[in-house]
């Protein structure tokens, strides 16, 4: 982190950068914000840890209209989804100076939480383990199993876009990415139903799934605008869970880069990634296997074609 | 002071039930939230607080409020019903006793919004003692104790019992419905929790938070600040802190075109979102900054100035909790006496 | 609010046998903004139209429903009669009563509600409509057509001949193309510069015709009627005012030992040179790679020896910025390589030589003279094998999928003339299948079996394996006797595939012009519209659209310039007003329309918008109202919904689904 | 007919070879070194499949004439690869004789030391398929 | 003894025709009197590819039992691509439907080109009686349309 810090400050000082986007350690042992820092004193709050799990790439469309550069430091997962927003022009990449940080998993404060801790002083970390302080004793809990549901399918350590790379990461892949998916494809329509009629009526359309993510970026959301007839505040009826949540999901098709954001952030627990992952397996088993920010260049698989695609059929012929 | 073995508590819900609309701290989909109890629900009495806060009991998250239905050329107008069956909701903590409080002051005074003064009268609250505070409480800031729930009914959880104290006449009509599934209790026993629970409080991280500074007074002070254009800038317009808080009050009028006619109902809003106190010729917050500054500024200063000094922020942390940022009421409090104290 | 009139037709007892038009009327009066009903006999006759535009006057009606036949029938007549009535044709919408309905039901009841809702779903439409305009623009009254093949050439002739102006781009020092290296065609057997060359010869001396050789287009912008192209012609170090074409600069030039292209690799040239004797224009160019003088600064014998002092070696490449209203792409073709395919030992043999190659050989001019001779050691050929279908109706990586189509044709022509030429040579086609329809192709390679004695083979050759003795050995299969061949052969002919010109490519990306995979130009339609191309125009003409002779060529180019013409002809071009449109204030600018938009109509602008008072510069799509054509595929790959299309717009198509559900 | 029939389908999942994408262009038997020994022509493997006549194929000489030199698979111009065919028929044979599959069970008992690695995963390979 | 009068099941289709190919051809059915149910109510658009997944759920919110596509066959579209388009969004969108668990036959995608009047009738057949065999569409509605 202290190299972060340094280098931060140094690009700062000799005018490389107008600020920096990083993290700000927050007032609990798990809640650093998302911040701005333009000078080495107010660098002296920046943090770098596990539970930095914010993916700051979002925050430069509104940097890339700033003055100069920004200096954001972006995670290997992070960098998929500057891409794809380079890609769709929405940041600016002569705006940015890019620090690829390293990154070993990002922790889950939920995760925590629901293995039954409560009360929380301290965290540590101890050889893989969280030693955690707690007003009713102390806890200790294996570093993999506090970690982002995301990270548990890891796309790689490596960095699609940077200007320079600061510190070691791991791959933390430890489950097969489409598990989920293929779980519940298996179920009958009935229980497929009850499931997500479970999970969604959870749903208070709080929209932070939407404004955490990056493919999200539109100026204004269909569901706030009256283009379709479309705007929603609450879902007064089930049926607008399922429609905000399917069409938000089939609008990021393809270029969704599974930053795991909406999952991160979801108050209620929603497991929103088993949508997106469900469009990415189908484009990778009908259209050839497709990871939206690889790269800035690539055709998304919904504004291309082949002409020998499958038909809609094959949703019924593969039962 | 009555008790009633934890093992009974199914018992004393199924009596309830049998009368009255029961709503209660249920897990659904590993969140619990408040919920109409059934023989299938899964209660759960020992999550400090749901995800949502209860006040969706008395100010639900939608309601209809008419129904105009076409016929032809014929337009007719059917007023929605008020609330009119008794109902029991169980479990709140004091904080939120505090947030429907707060409501009140709202929403009972003049004018009256006859929903939710229907919703008022006909529910009875049982609330609970926090036996164990977690760290991101502060309803200590507030003069809340979390040990006292003063409601219709007061509980507490102590080891394998729970004690039951009815405190006002709605809370004695209920006892007397469930009279014959509770025990005599003693007092000492939740005089024993209360002295435990406030000692854990006194330990919390967040328990010298003092709300020195905000008052009505303080509105230009406060409103013209620097330091806004910091603090929101992590902010991603979601509106997860006003959604899951015990106190937030803004709604929206919509309608819904059914094909036949149109249903206007009220759905919450929320001051994070860009077409908040949208109007015709615009908006008078046109930036992100104003949208979060309203926020806290309504909380901490407004609300107070209006309500003889009371806050509308009643410290149950799940906005601390549920921000996707990590920014809470409690830093922006933070921030502004740090700032105080640099100068 | 609209004032909606809506006219109920009986169409005689088409409607009205099956739907109580009475009732249809009757029920849709109910609909909000309806303040007009009817039912007439005829809506569309003369006393039909009447009657709208009567009730059009009398209630002030600001939008009409026709309930009648379906609109591909009658949408025009009654826009037309709407239009005369004073209100915007656009507000008319046509709900579809008859074949969509009283047609396909019998029973009275059901026919007349599904009618009730047909209706609805068109006033809750037309509710929504707002008055269109289709947009003009001006055209100008100048083609250009990319190559100067025989496509190009007869593409520009036909135009030039109609009395509009025509530039031809070829891309080489001279025009004539693939056509000018042919020594006979099919199925005449007519020398082939005997009849391209007078064609070239008009060309280049139409008034209207002007040619830019030694020249590729570089930039194309605009739309149809108003494109700007740039052309870069290369510096040819030759100033063509001034060259007499006397040739005397070849001839002299030191350095003769480069490859010539129009003979394929064949035959050698100078540095400064002419492709061919009836190159037009006569003029050389200096190939500056291969000349001493730009190699070394040394040299300069051609500027000595030119009397009319035309060398000029500070010549620079020069940018043409001209305007066209339309362009016709006649690119052209040449043949694939070889170096995938090493059993036919092409690149192991001198006498394993392409068919196009061969007619290098066969011709007077070329490296042989004419002479059928083996290229390694110049000796007469007494066997001869022709392999069809190399690389072509291959789906391997290594070859073409698609049939070459011309290959069939001219390997029974060259197989026929060295039969007539020298009857004492063995000449053995292998092949797949022989295609030849075309007026006169089956007779004419029946003639090459029957009269000249061709020994034809159902079967592919495996392998040609070139012996010490000089000879090449042919293994191949006799499928119909079931036996393996093996044969020696002194020559052995390649149809290679052909494929479109390599900057084909290049060329379609400027124009927006789509391409297949193939690399072959797409048309608008492959049936309806086969010479446009889908991007407005743009038109085809010759192989780069697809596999063709030459009758099918010059018939391709025709058709390409009289639709040029057509689009010349106009004054001005009426765009139809169902185009995309852009929300300025909800568009992202993230291009993603622009991915889908199969005509290139959506570009994107740095342009200030007022967002409810944020003032900002924004990236944001903007639609060429006269290259779209309103098909809306952006308007679904808009997330933001900021893309909509007019006459059709997201809130128009949901007013009909509510509508149809209520 | 129908033990033709899903001898054919067997052959198809083991060689994965489409035979209707053969145009009869008969380069495959243009190709073969050991055309003459056959006594029917790799050509003509597609046609015994597409007549569901596997055991013709399974029968024939060139069965075991096959030099599996590849030629075929490598030059066939519509990625039908006939010589998959006989590769495909020669396992029908081997899996006809018998011990069907190898599991990976047998493989202990069966194993010599002296055995190359290479071996024992080709054998898996081929006999598991 | 009561009897309830049960009311016969009479579904709500949306068929989405583009104008070039499909509109035609179901004019072309209209013309053979080639009959179909007339629970099928037809909306013009230019092109398939025009159809938004958003009118498709749309369609079902307001109370629709089914919804089907009909553009040109692959290769024909009027728009040259248009209808490639759509093949992909409208796989992916039904794909996402059936794993929500909306039964599968509620949607469908059909090519039927200006000629094919019959085999618009026949696809309109099969689909109104497959829409029956499921039932009333009860997933994926809005009940505020229900009364």
């Amino acid at each position: 982190m202290q190299e972060l810090v340094k280098r931060a400050s140094e690009l700062l000082a000799d005018g490389s950068v107008a600020r920096v986007l990083g993290w700000k350690a927050g007032d609990l042992p798990y809640n650093p914000e998302p911040a701005y820092f333009e000078n080495e004193e107010q660098l002296r709050s920046f943090v770098y840890n596990g539970f930095c799990g914010a993916n700051l790439s979002k925050y430069m469309i509104e940097a890339s209209k700033l003055e100069g550069k920004t200096l954001v430091f972006l995670k290997p997962c992070d960098t998929y989804s500057f891409n794809q927003l380079m890609k769709e022009y929405r940041v600016d990449r002569e705006k940015a100076w890019i620090i690829g940080v390293g990154c070993r998993g990002k922790l889950d404060i939920e995760a925590v939480k629901r293995s039954g801790i409560k009360g929380i002083e301290s965290i540590s970390e101890e050889d893989g383990e969280l030693k955690i302080k707690t007003l009713y004793g102390d806890h200790s809990i294996s570093y993999a199993e506090a970690m982002l549901e995301r990270c548990h399918s890891c796309k790689g350590k490596e960095h699609r876009v940077y200007d320079e790379l600061i510190g070691e990461s791991e791959e933390t892949n430890d489950s097969e990415r489409f598990a989920g998916v293929t779980e519940i494809e298996a179920m009958s329509p009935e229980e497929k139903f009850a499931y997500f009629q479970k999970e969604l009526s959870k749903c208070i359309r709080c929209n932070a799934c939407r404004n955490v993510c990056p493919a999200c970026s539109c100026r204004k959301c269909v569901f706030d605008s009256n283009k379709f007839d479309s705007a929603q505040k609450a879902n007064t009826d089930s049926f607008e869970e399922k429609m905000f949540h399917i069409i938000r999901a089939f609008h990021v098709a393809g270029r969704c880069t599974d930053c795991g954001e909406c999952s991160r952030v979801c108050p209620e627990g929603i497991p929103l990634h088993l949508f997106n992952r469900k469009f990415m397996k189908d484009i990778d088993e009908l259209y050839g296997e497709f990871r939206a920010g690889e790269d800035a260049e690539t055709k998304g698989p919904l504004t291309d074609f082949t002409f020998e695609d499958a038909e809609p059929g094959v949703v019924a012929e593969r039962g | 002071m009555y008790k009633i073995k934890t093992e009974n508590l199914t018992a004393l819900f199924q009596k309830i039930a049998g009368h009255q609309e029961l709503y209660l701290p249920v897990r659904n989909a590993g969140q619990v939230n408040y919920a109409n109890w059934s023989d299938e629900a899964e209660v759960d009495l020992n999550v400090l607080n749901t995800v949502k806060s209860p006040k969706d009991a008395f100010f639900p998250q939608s309601e209809n409020l008419y129904t105009c239905k076409r016929d032809g050329k014929k337009i007719t107008i059917e007023p929605e019903q008020l609330k009119s069956q008794n109902f029991v909701i169980f479990g709140m903590r004091s904080c939120d006793l505090k947030g429907v409080e707060v409501l009140d002051k709202v929403f009972l005074e003049d004018p009256l919004d006859t929903f939710y003064a229907a919703r008022r009268d006909h529910g009875t609250i049982v609330a609970m003692a926090c036996n164990e505070p977690e760290e991101t409480c502060f309803c200590k800031a507030f003069g809340i104790d979390a040990a006292e729930p003063n409601a219709d009914v007061a509980t507490w959880m102590a080891g394998a019992e729970l004690y039951w104290e009815p405190l006002t006449e709605k809370g004695e009509a209920l006892t007397e419905m469930v009279r014959e599934l509770l025990d005599d209790g003693s007092e000492e026993a939740v005089e024993e929790m209360k002295t435990n629970i406030r000692r854990i409080i006194a330990k919390l991280p967040y328990s010298d938070l003092s709300m020195d500074g905000w008052n009505g007074e303080v509105l230009d002070e406060k409103f013209n600040s620097e330091l806004w254009d910091e603090l929101y800038k992590p902010c991603l317009a979601c509106g997860t802190c006003t959604f899951v808080c015990p106190t937030c009050q803004c709604y929206d009028i919509k309608d819904y075109d059914t094909g036949n006619g149109v249903q206007r109902y009220r759905c919450w809003d929320s001051c994070m979102y860009s077409d908040f106190t949208m109007m015709a010729h615009g908006n008078n917050r046109t930036n992100q900054m104003q949208r979060f500054r309203q926020r806290f500024m309504h909380k901490l200063v407004y609300f107070p100035a209006n309500n003889d000094g009371m806050y509308s922020c009643v410290g149950c942390g799940r906005c601390v909790a549920k921000c996707p940022s990590s920014l809470n009421i409690v830093k922006v409090v933070k921030a502004f006496q740090n700032q105080g104290g640099e100068q | 609010m609209q004032r909606i009139g809506v006219f109920v037709c009986h169409c005689g007892s088409n409607i009205s046998a099956t739907v109580d038009v009475e009732k249809v009327a009757q029920m849709s009066l109910l609909e909000p903004g309806v303040v007009h009903a009817e039912d007439y006999q005829y809506m569309c006759s003369e006393a039909g139209q009447a009657r709208i535009t009567e009730a059009v006057k009398e209630k002030k009606l600001t939008g009409i429903v026709v309930c009648s036949c379906s609109p591909r029938m009658h949408e025009t007549t009654f826009r037309n009669a709407a239009e005369r009535a004073g209100i915007n044709p656009y507000m008319v919408e046509i709900a579809n009563i008859r074949e969509h309905c009283s047609w396909i039901h019998k029973n009275i009841e059901e026919g007349t509600e599904k009618a009730i809702i047909l209706a609805r779903a068109a006033i809750a439409k037309v509710t929504l409509n707002a008055p269109l305009k289709p947009g003009e623009s001006r055209v100008t009254k100048r083609a250009l057509v990319i190559g100067g093949g025989i496509a190009g050439i007869q593409t520009a002739l036909d135009i030039a001949e109609a009395g509009y102006e025509v530039d031809i781009v070829e891309k080489t020092p001279s025009i004539g193309g693939r056509m000018s290296q042919l020594d006979k065609t099919f199925p005449t057997l007519d020398c082939s510069a005997c009849i391209l060359t007078p064609k070239m010869v008009e060309a280049s001396a139409h008034d209207k015709i002007n040619i830019y050789t030694y020249s590729e287009v570089d930039q194309v912008s605009g739309f149809v009627g108003d494109f700007t192209v740039d052309i870069r012609k290369k510096a040819r170090s030759i100033n063509m005012d001034k060259c007499t074409g006397c040739g005397v600069c070849s001839e002299k030039c030191p350095s003769k030992k480069i490859s010539s292209e129009f003979n394929r690799g064949l035959g050698k040239r100078s540095a400064v040179y002419t492709p061919f004797a009836q190159a037009i224009p006569n003029v050389p160019v200096i190939d500056r790679e291969n000349c001493i003088k730009f190699k070394t600064g040394k040299c300069g014998i051609c500027e000595k020896v030119c009397q009319a002092g035309a060398v000029d070696y500070t010549q620079e490449d020069e940018i043409i910025t001209e305007k066209y209203g339309a362009i016709v792409v006649a690119t052209g073709f040449d043949t694939i390589k070889l170096d995938d395919f090493d059993e036919y030992a092409y690149n192991q043999s001198k006498d394993v030589i392409t068919s196009l190659e061969l007619e290098r050989v066969m011709n007077a001019a070329g490296p042989t003279k004419g002479h059928l001779e083996r290229l390694s050691d110049g000796k007469a050929p007494k066997n001869m094998v022709f392999i069809q279908c190399v690389g072509s109706r291959d789906v391997t990586c290594r070859g073409k999928v698609y049939c070459s189509k011309i290959c069939c044709m001219y390997t029974a022509k060259h197989a026929m003339l060295i039969r007539d030429k020298y009857p004492d040579v063995n000449v053995t086609v292998f092949y797949i299948d022989v295609r030849t329809p075309g007026k006169n192709f089956d007779e004419f390679y029946r003639r090459a079996v029957e009269e000249y004695g061709v020994n034809y083979v159902k079967g592919q050759v495996g392998k040609v394996a070139p012996q010490a003795n000089g000879q090449l050995l042919v293994q191949a299969v006799d499928l119909l006797d079931n036996k393996q061949i093996l044969m020696e052969a002194d020559m052995v002919v390649l149809a290679t595939a052909i494929e479109p010109e390599a900057g084909v490519r290049k060329i379609a990306t400027m124009l927006t012009a789509s391409i297949d995979t193939n690399n072959f130009l797409t048309e608008a339609h492959p049936k309806l519209r086969p010479v446009e191309s889908p991007t407005a125009g743009v038109f085809l003409s010759g192989v780069c659209q697809g596999p063709k002779d030459i009758p099918e060529t010059v018939a391709q180019a025709g058709s390409a310039a009289v639709k040029a013409i057509g689009l010349l002809a106009k004054e001005k071009l009426m765009t139809n007003p169902c185009t995309a449109k852009s929300d300025e204030l909800l568009c992202n600018g993230c291009s993603t329309c622009a991915n889908v938009c199969p005509y290139g109509a959506i570009t994107y602008e740095d342009r200030e918008v007022n967002d409810h008072g944020i003032r900002e510069v924004r990236r944001i799509a903007v639609v060429n109202n006269a290259l779209c054509q309103g098909c809306g595929a952006c308007t679904v790959t808009c997330p933001s919904g900021a893309m909509d299309l007019q006459g059709f717009s997201n809130r128009q198509i949901i007013a009909e689904v509510d509508a149809i559900c209520r | 007919m129908s033990h033709g029939k899903s001898q054919t389908q067997k052959m198809k999942e083991i060689t994965g070879v489409d035979p209707y994408k053969c145009m009869k262009c008969g380069k495959c038997s243009a190709t073969c070194p050991l055309f003459n020994e056959m006594d029917i022509k790799p050509h003509q493997f597609v046609s015994y499949v597409l007549n569901e006549d596997i055991d013709a194929l399974v029968n024939s000489k060139s069965l075991w004439k096959c030099l599996s030199c590849f030629a075929c698979i490598e030059r066939c111009p519509r990625n039908v690869k006939p010589g998959k065919l006989i590769d495909g028929a020669r396992q029908l044979v081997v899996r006809q004789r018998g011990a069907d599959y190898l599991t990976p069970e047998d493989i202990p008992e069966r194993l010599d030391p002296e055995l190359p690695q290479q071996l024992l995963v080709s054998a898996f390979r081929r006999y598991r398929r | 003894m009561s009897i309830t009068a049960k009311t016969e099941f009479k579904p709500k289709i949306v068929a989405f025709c583009c104008n070039w190919c499909s509109y035609a051809g179901a004019d072309l059915a209209g013309s053979s009197r080639l009959s179909y149910p007339a629970d099928v109510k037809i909306i013009r658009v230019p092109c398939s590819c025009r159809v938004n997944p958003m009118f498709v759920l749309r369609a079902f919110e307001k109370g629709a039992d089914g919804v089907i596509l009909c553009g040109c066959h692959p290769g024909d579209c009027h728009y040259s691509t248009g209808n490639y388009y759509t093949r992909r969004r409208m796989t992916l969108l039904f794909s996402m439907l059936d794993y929500i668990g909306v039964e599968q036959g509620r949607t469908r995608v059909e090519w039927v080109s200006a000629a094919e009047g019959v085999k618009f009738s026949t696809t309109m057949n099969e689909f109104v009686e497959k829409i029956h065999s499921l039932g009333e569409n009860v997933r994926l509605g809005d009940l505020r349309c229900r009364n």
